[in-house]
C-alpha cells in the first residue's frame, strides 16, 4: 500500500466516522439507541484498557484462527481433488449445493449437544460456514487454467503434482485470495456469533453481556472494535496477496499505465 | 428419542476428597444471580461441589447443553422445561429458580407502551402488536393470561419476535404498540417515558415461579448424591439472596454489563426456595390453551 | 520413428463441425527433420497436436517407436504456435526454462548451466530474472524456443516458431535448431509459413492442402547436408524448390487436391 | 453408450453421493440413536405434514420472496458498486478500509440497527440479506475487473469503446467469470442470511419456523426445516447453473475444447 | 501528420529498469505508408504503442494533426502484436469486426455489409459465426486485420500483423492493405519483420536500432508506385534495397548507432 492509498483509505473512514457522529447528534437517531461515534470511540478506549476485553479478544481471534486455517487447508484440498479426479465435480456438485446452503446457525442445537459451550461449538460453526466460501472459489480458480499453459504442462510431462503447484494454483490463486478475504470474514462473523449466541467465552459473549445489559455504548464499542479487526486482516491480506500476486494483471497493472 | 449421555463433561468426581466439578449453563442476567452467589458466597463449595458457571444464551441452549451432557445442571424458564419435557425429554427440576414478586408496580417485568398511547390497561392490547423476545414462550403465554385476566379478547393480541435489549428502541419508534420487558430494561425504557400497563408475571399466577434449575432423569438416578448437594446448595443461595438485595447488585456488576448506575435502581425478583406448583401447573394450563403445549403436561413427573 | 495413417480430425461445437483433417498419411523415419507448410488454417497446428498426443483423433492413430500415442510421450518438447500463453507468468523467464527439467530430474548444477545455455544461444542471457509479460513478443517466443531446446528432447515439435522474430534472428535461430538437430539427432517436426525457412531446415517439405485437408506434395530437399544461410539460399537447387513449393501452396489455397500446373519433378 | 445407460449414468452422478451420505447418517442413527439426530426416516416422515400444508403459503413462499429480492439486490448493487470500485483505483483505496469495517460486522448485531433504520416488515429482511449476500458479489466483481486482460483493454481504448459501451462489452463480460463466482457464493449467504433475518422480529418465515422447532424441542420437524433449507438452495443453484451456461458458455468451452 | 520528437520510454518495475526508447525522432506526412523494422525487442511495439496513445512516453512527445496525443486519437484503428488476445472471446467473429462500427454509430445495413466485405477480403466470408477461440493463428490473426479495415481508419498501426499466415495469403493481405491505402489514403505505421515486405510496401522504411534505441537508418523507397509482388519484387532496386535494410538491421544487432560498413547511399 503506497502512503496515497492509505490516506485516501483514512479519508474513505474519516467520512464513514462523520456519518455516524452526525446522525444521532442531528436527531436522526436517537442517541439512547445509536450513541455518536465520538463516544463510542471514548468507550472503546475505555475497553481497551481493560483485561477481561484483551482476553475476550485473545479468545475470539484463536477461534477465528484456527477454524480459518482448517476451513481453508480442507476446502483447497477438496477443491483440487475434485478438479484432479475425473467426475468428481459431477458427483459432488449437488450433495455441495445442497449443504453450503444450510445456515451454521441451524447447527448450533447440534454443536452444543456435541461440545457445549466450548471452542469445539465455535469451531464446528466457523470451519461449516468458512470452508464453502474457498471451496467455491477454488473451484472456479481451478477451472480456469489457460489451455494453452495445459497442454504446455501436459506435452512437458510435468507430473501431477508439479501441475498441481506450478500451473493450477496459480492459476487458481486470485479466485483463492478472494475466497480467503470472504472466509476469513465469515469465520470472524461465526466466532462473534457463536459466542454471541452459544456463549462461549469471547468477544461475541461480551457484546451479548452488553446487550442484555442494556450497554448501548458499549455494544456500539464491540462493533467497532470487529469492523477495526476486519480492516486490519484485510490489510495483511492485502499485503500478502502483492507478494503473491505480484505477477497478475490486477497487481502489474496498477504499476505501469 | 434417547436420554443423552448422563453426567458426562458436566459432572466429574474429584479424587476421593468428595469435591466434584460440575459446569452449570445459566443465562447471564438479574434471574440468576443467586447461582453465581452461591459460588461467590462459598454454598457450592461447602457441600462438595467445585462449579463452574457457563453462561448460555437462553433457555433452549441450556437444556440442549445438559442433555447432550455438557452441563450437569441447567437453568430455563417453566414454559421452556414444560416444552422440552413434552417433547421427551427426561428432564427433572432440582431447584427453583426465579419468581415473580406477585406485585404489580414492584415486578421485574411489565408491558410498556409509549408516551401517549392509548393503551390503558392490559385488555387494551387486543388488536395491538406486542414484541416478546421468544415467541410460544412464557412471555406471550402470561401476556395473553395477563389479557384474559383484565377481560380482553387475548387471541387478538399480536406477538412479534425481538430481542429484550432491541425493544426499547423499537418502541420509541412506533414499529410496535407494546412490549414486554424484563428489567434492566423496564428501568431503562420508563426512564425514556414508556409507561406500564401490565405485569404478566403478577398478572398470570400469585407468586409465579417464572425459571428453575435442572437435570436429567439418568443423572439423578446416577448420583442423587450430586444432585441433592446441588439442592442443598442453591436452597441457600436462594434464601441468601432473597435476604440480601445488596450482596444481588453487587455480584451483578461481576457477571452482567449493566451499567451501576442502573443496577442501583432495577427492580429485583424475588427468590423463593420454594416452587410454587400451583403457578407452575397455572402456566401449563395457560399454555396448553394458547397452543403452546400440545397436549396437558405431566407438572408432577417435572418437579421433584 | 513416427507414423501417421489416415488420421482425421474433425471439431465439433456450437453449430460448427470443422473438418480440420481429411486423412494424413505420414512417416517421419528417427532423426529426420521434417517441415509442415500449408495455407493459413488448413491443420497444421491440429495435425502437431495429435501427434503430440494433446488432441484425440476422430479417427486413424498416430504411433511413436511402434507406440500409440495417446498421450504426449516421454522425451518430447512442443514449442507451441501461441508462444505468449504457453508461458508461465508467475515464474521468472529462467524458472520457465528450468521447470521442465525439474520434473525431469536433472540435478541442480547441470539445469543451471542448462538453461543459462539455452537463454544464451537465443540471445536472452540477461533477460532470466525477468517475467514473461515484461518481454517483447519476440522475447516470449526465445524462451519458449529456449525451454525446449534446454529440454534437449529426442522428439521436437515446433509450431511457426520463429513468427515473431525479425530476419536476422531467425536465421540465427534456424542455424541454433539445425545445430542442435546435428548434435542431438532430434526427430523434428516445424510448421512454418516461410518457405525459404523450410528448404533451408529440412530433410523433408510435406505440403498441406486446404479443406478438407490432405498431404498435398512429401518433397524430399536434396540440398546438401550442412546449410549455411549464404550458400545453400543461393544455391539455384534452393530457388527451383522453393519454387516448387510455393506453387504448390498457391494451388493447395485455390484447387485443394490436384497438383498444381506445371509442376515440377523434384 | 446407449441412451438408457447415459441416463443411469447420469442419474447415479447426481444421486450417487447424496445416497450414501443418506445410508451413512441411518446407520449413524440407528447405531447411536439420540434425540437430536433423528433418522432420516423420522425427518422424512414429519416433512410432509411440516411443509407440505399451509406453512407452504404462510412461510415457505414469503421466506422466498425477501430471498430473491435481497438477493438480486445484492447483486445489483455488487456487481455496480464492485464496477466503479474495480476501474478506479482511486475509490478503491478510498472506499476498501470502510467496506472492510462493515464486512466484518457479524450480520446477528447489524440485525437491530437495520430494525432502527427500516422496521421489523419485508424491507429489514431484504435489507439484511443484501447486506450479507453482496460481500461475495462485490469482492469478486473488484477483482475480475482489476483483472482484464491489458491488450484486450487496450484494443478497447483504441476503437473509441468508452463509457457505458466499455462497461458492456469489455469489462463485464470480460469480468464475468469470477463475477459469476460471486453470485454463486451469494446465493447461499442469501439463503443463511435469510434465516438469520427471520430469527429476529419476525412472526413467518422457514429460517422463524426452524428457529421455533428448535426452541420446542421438534428436532426432527427442525431437520426437516434444514433439509428443506438445502433443497432451496440446492433448486436454486440449478437455475443459477442454467443462467450460467448461457452466460459463459465462450468460457467453459474455450477451456473445454482443448483440454 | 505525425511528429514523434525526442520519444524516450523507460519501463521500471520490480527492480528491472529497461530502456526501451532512447530518442526517436520522427516524422510521418499525412496519407504516408511507412514500415518499421529492427531487431526483435528494439522497442517497435512499445513505439507503436506511444503513438496509438496507449502508453504514456517518460519523456518527449508525438503529435498527431498538430495535437498532442495523450489517448487514443478518434479514428485511429491498430492491429496488436498479440493478435489472439486482442480479438473478445465471448464475441463471434462477425461481432468482434462489428463492435467498433457500432461504436462509431454506422448504421446497421452498412455496418453489415462492411463487416462481410472485409471479413471476405481476408478469406473469412463463412467463419462469421464461429468463436476465435475455435480458429486457427492464422484465421485469427486474419480477424483481427478484417476488424481494422471495415474501421475505415485514417491512421492505422499494425504490429506485425502478416506473421502468423502462409506466403500466399501473406502476399494477398499485403495488396489487400495496398488497395485500402491508396483507395482511403490512410497514414500508415506498420511493424514487420520481413524486410521484403517493408520494402515492397513502404513509401519508407524506418530501421530502429537495438538497444539504446534510437533511429538508425530512414530510408525513402524508390520504386514505382505501383507494386505488383512479381514485378516490383523482380526489380533489381528491390533487391538493392533489400539488401541495404538488411545490413542496416544486422548492424544494429552487432553494434547499435553505428551504420553497417558498406553502406550503399539509397
Ligand atoms: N510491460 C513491460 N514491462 C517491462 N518491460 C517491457 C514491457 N514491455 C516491453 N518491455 C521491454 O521493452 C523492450 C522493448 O519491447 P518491445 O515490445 O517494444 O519490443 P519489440 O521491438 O516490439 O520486439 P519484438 O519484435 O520482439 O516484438 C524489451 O526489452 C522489453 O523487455
Ligand atoms: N478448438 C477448436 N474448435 C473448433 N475448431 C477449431 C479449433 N481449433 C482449430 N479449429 C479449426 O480447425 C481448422 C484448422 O485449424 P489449425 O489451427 O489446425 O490450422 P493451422 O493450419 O494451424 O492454421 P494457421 O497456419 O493459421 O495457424 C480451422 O478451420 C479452425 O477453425
Ligand atoms: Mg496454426
Ligand atoms: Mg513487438
Amino acid at each position: 500500500m503506497t502512503g496515497r492509498d492509505a490516506a485516501y483509505g483514512a479519508a474513505g473512514l474519516a467520512v464513514l466516522f462523520g456519518v455516524a457522529e452526525a446522525v444521532p447528534r442531528l436527531g436522526l437517531v436517537s442517541r439512547d439507541f445509536l450513541p455518536p461515534a465520538s463516544e463510542i470511540l471514548r468507550t472503546l478506549g475505555h475497553e481497551l484498557t481493560t483485561r477481561q476485553l484483551w482476553s475476550a479478544l485473545g479468545d475470539t481471534m484463536s477461534a477465528w484462527a484456527l477454524g480459518l486455517a482448517i476451513a481453508f487447508v480442507l476446502a483447497v484440498a477438496l477443491g483440487t481433488l475434485i478438479d484432479a479426479v475425473p467426475g468428481a465435480r459431477a458427483a459432488t456438485a449437488s450433495t455441495v449445493e445442497f449443504l453450503r446452503p444450510i445456515p451454521s446457525v441451524a447447527l448450533i442445537p447440534l454443536a452444543t449437544l456435541l461440545f457445549g459451550a466450548d471452542l469445539g461449538s465455535s469451531l464446528l460453526l466457523i470451519v461449516y460456514a468458512a470452508f464453502w466460501q474457498v471451496l467455491i472459489q477454488v473451484l472456479y480458480g481451478v477451472a480456469d487454467v489457460d489451455p494453452v499453459a495445459r497442454e504446455t504442462a501436459r506435452s512437458y510431462r510435468l507430473g501431477h503434482w508439479t501441475t498441481l503447484r506450478r500451473l493450477v494454483w496459480p492459476t487458481a490463486l486470485p479466485y483463492v485470495m478472494t475466497g480467503l478475504r470472504l472466509a476469513a470474514s465469515v469465520a470472524f462473523i461465526l466466532a462473534v456469533t457463536a459466542e454471541l449466541v452459544i456463549g462461549s467465552p469471547g468477544l461475541g459473549l461480551r457484546i451479548q453481556l452488553a446487550q442484555s445489559g442494556g450497554a448501548v455504548a458499549t455494544v456500539y464499542a464491540l462493533i467497532t472494535l470487529a469492523g477495526i479487526i476486519g480492516v486490519v486482516v484485510n490489510l495483511a491480506v492485502r499485503s500478502l496477496e502483492r507478494r503473491l500476486l505480484a505477477w497478475h494483471p490486477s497487481v502489474r497493472g496498477e504499476a505501469a499505465a | 428419542g434417547d436420554s443423552g449421555e448422563p453426567a458426562g463433561k458436566g459432572a466429574s468426581s474429584g479424587s476421593g476428597g468428595g469435591t466434584r466439578s460440575v459446569t452449570i449453563g445459566a443465562i447471564a442476567i438479574v434471574d440468576t444471580a443467586p447461582v453465581y452467589l452461591a459460588q461467590s458466597q462459598g454454598f457450592f463449595k461447602k457441600h462438595g461441589i467445585d462449579a463452574k458457571i457457563t453462561s448460555v444464551q437462553g433457555g433452549a441452549a441450556s437444556i440442549t447443553g445438559v442433555m447432550g451432557g455438557q452441563f450437569a445442571f441447567g437453568f430455563a424458564n417453566t414454559t421452556s422445561l414444560l416444552t422440552a419435557q413434552q417433547q421427551g425429554l427426561p428432564l427433572k427440576v432440582v431447584a427453583n429458580g426465579v419468581a415473580s414478586t406477585g406485585e404489580r408496580d414492584t415486578d421485574y417485568s411489565a408491558v410498556l407502551v409509549p408516551e401517549g398511547s392509548p393503551v390503558k390497561s392490559a385488555k387494551d392490547l387486543a388488536g395491538r402488536t406486542v414484541a416478546v423476545n421468544q415467541l410460544k414462550n412464557i412471555g406471550d403465554t402470561t401476556v395473553r393470561a395477563a389479557v384474559r385476566k383484565d377481560g380482553g379478547d387475548a387471541s387478538k393480541v399480536e406477538f412479534v419476535e425481538m430481542p429484550f435489549p432491541d425493544m426499547p428502541a423499537a418502541l420509541a419508534k412506533g414499529r410496535v404498540d407494546a412490549v414486554w420487558e424484563v428489567e434492566p430494561f423496564v428501568t431503562q425504557a420508563t426512564g425514556q417515558g414508556a409507561r406500564a400497563v401490565a405485569w404478566p408475571y403478577a398478572d398470570a399466577a400469585p407468586d409465579l415461579t417464572v425459571a428453575m434449575y435442572f437435570t436429567t432423569q439418568p443423572t439423578l438416578q446416577k448420583d442423587p448424591e450430586l444432585v441433592k448437594d446441588f439442592t442443598a446448595a442453591m436452597n441457600e443461595a436462594l434464601a441468601y439472596a432473597d435476604a440480601h438485595p445488596d450482596a444481588v447488585r453487587e455480584i451483578l456488576k461481576s457477571y452482567t454489563s449493566i451499567p451501576a448506575e442502573a443496577i442501583a435502581k432495577i427492580k429485583l425478583p424475588k427468590w423463593p426456595a420454594e416452587i410454587n406448583r400451583e403457578s407452575v401447573q397455572t402456566v401449563a394450563d395457560d399454555a396448553r390453551q394458547d397452543g403452546t403445549l400440545t397436549k396437558d403436561a405431566d407438572v408432577a413427573a417435572l418437579l421433584p | 520413428m513416427l507414423e501417421i495413417t489416415g488420421l482425421r480430425k474433425v471439431y465439433e461445437g456450437r453449430g460448427r463441425v470443422v473438418e480440420a483433417l481429411r486423412g494424413i498419411d505420414l512417416t517421419v523415419e528417427r532423426g529426420e527433420l521434417v517441415c509442415v507448410v500449408g495455407p493459413s488454417g488448413c491443420g497444421k497446428t491440429t495435425l502437431l497436436k495429435c501427434v503430440a498426443g494433446l488432441l484425440a483423433p476422430t479417427a486413424g492413430q498416430v504411433r511413436l517407436a511402434g507406440r500409440v500415442v495417446d498421450g504426449p510421450p516421454p522425451g518430447m518438447a512442443v514449442v507451441f504456435q501461441e508462444y505468449g500463453r504457453s508461458l508461465f507468468p508467475w515464474l521468472t523467464v529462467s524458472q520457465n526454462v528450468e521447470l521442465p527439467l525439474r520434473e525431469k530430474r536433472v540435478p541442480g548444477p547441470r539445469r543451471t548451466a542448462l538453461v543459462q545455455q539455452a537463454l544464451a544461444a537465443v540471445g536472452l542471457a540477461d533477460a532470466g530474472s525477468a517475467h514473461p509479460w515484461q518481454l517483447s513478443g519476440g522475447m516470449q517466443q526465445r524462451v519458449a524456443i529456449a525451454r525446449a531446446v534446454a529440454y534437449e528432447p529426442q522428439v521436437l515439435l515446433m509450431d511457426e516458431p520463429f513468427a515473431a522474430v525479425d530476419a536476422q534472428t531467425r536465421a540465427d535461430l534456424e542455424d541454433l535448431l539445425l545445430g542442435l538437430w546435428h548434435r542431438l539427432g532430434i526427430t523434428t517436426m516445424l510448421v512454418t509459413h516461410d518457405i525459404d525457412e523450410a528448404v533451408y531446415l529440412a530433410r523433408r517439405v510435406v505440403v498441406l492442402s486446404a479443406a478438407p485437408t490432405v498431404v498435398q506434395e512429401d518433397l524430399h530437399v536434396d540440398l546438401p547436408h550442412d546449410r549455411d544461410q549464404i550458400i545453400t539460399r543461393s544455391d539455384p537447387r534452393f530457388a527451383e524448390l522453393r519454387a516448387h513449393v510455393y506453387g504448390h501452396i498457391r494451388a493447395a489455397k485455390t484447387d485443394p487436391g490436384r497438383p498444381p500446373a506445371g509442376t515440377m519433378k523434384a | 453408450m446407449s441412451r438408457a445407460a447415459r441416463l443411469m449414468l447420469g442419474a447415479l452422478r447426481v444421486l450417487g453421493l447424496p445416497v450414501l451420505l443418506v445410508a451413512g447418517w441411518w446407520a449413524w442413527s440407528v447405531w447411536r440413536p439420540s434425540f437430536y439426530v433423528p433418522s432420516p426416516q423420522r425427518i422424512a416422515a414429519v416433512f410432509g405434514d411440516v411443509w407440505l400444508t399451509a406453512r407452504l403459503g404462510d412461510d415457505v413462499l414469503p421466506s422466498l420472496v425477501r430471498l430473491l429480492a435481497g438477493y438480486v439486490l445484492a447483486a445489483l448493487l455488487g456487481v455496480a458498486l464492485g464496477t466503479a470500485i474495480g476501474l478506479s483505483g482511486r475509490l478503491r483505496a478510498a472506499t476498501e478500509p470502510a467496506l472492510e469495517f462493515f464486512r466484518a460486522i457479524p450480520p446477528p448485531v447489524l440485525v437491530p440497527l437495520i430494525m432502527l433504520v427500516a422496521g421489523l416488515d419485508t424491507a429489514m429482511k431484504v435489507l439484511v440479506i443484501a447486506s450479507g449476500a453482496i460481500w461475495p458479489v462485490l469482492l469478486n466483481t473488484i477483482e475480475g475487473v482489476r483483472a482484464v486482460d491489458e491488450v484486450l483493454s487496450d484494443t478497447a481504448r483504441v476503437y473509441g469503446l468508452r463509457g457505458p459501451a466499455r462497461l458492456r462489452r469489455l469489462v463485464l463480460p470480460a469480468a464475468s467469470p469470477q463475477i459469476m463466482a460471486g453470485l454463486r457464493q451469494a446465493l447461499s449467504i442469501a439463503i443463511i442470511l435469510m434465516v438469520i433475518a427471520e430469527m429476529f422480529a419476525s412472526t413467518s418465515g422457514i429460517g422463524h419456523t426452524v428457529v421455533l422447532f428448535q426452541r420446542q424441542f421438534q428436532i426432527p420437524e427442525m431437520w426437516s426445516g434444514i433439509v428443506l433449507l438445502g433443497l432451496v438452495g440446492f433448486l436454486l443453484s440449478l437455475a443459477f447453473r442454467a443462467l450460467e451456461r448461457r452466460v459463459l458458455h465462450w468460457h467453459w468451452h474455450q477451456r473445454e475444447t482443448h483440454a
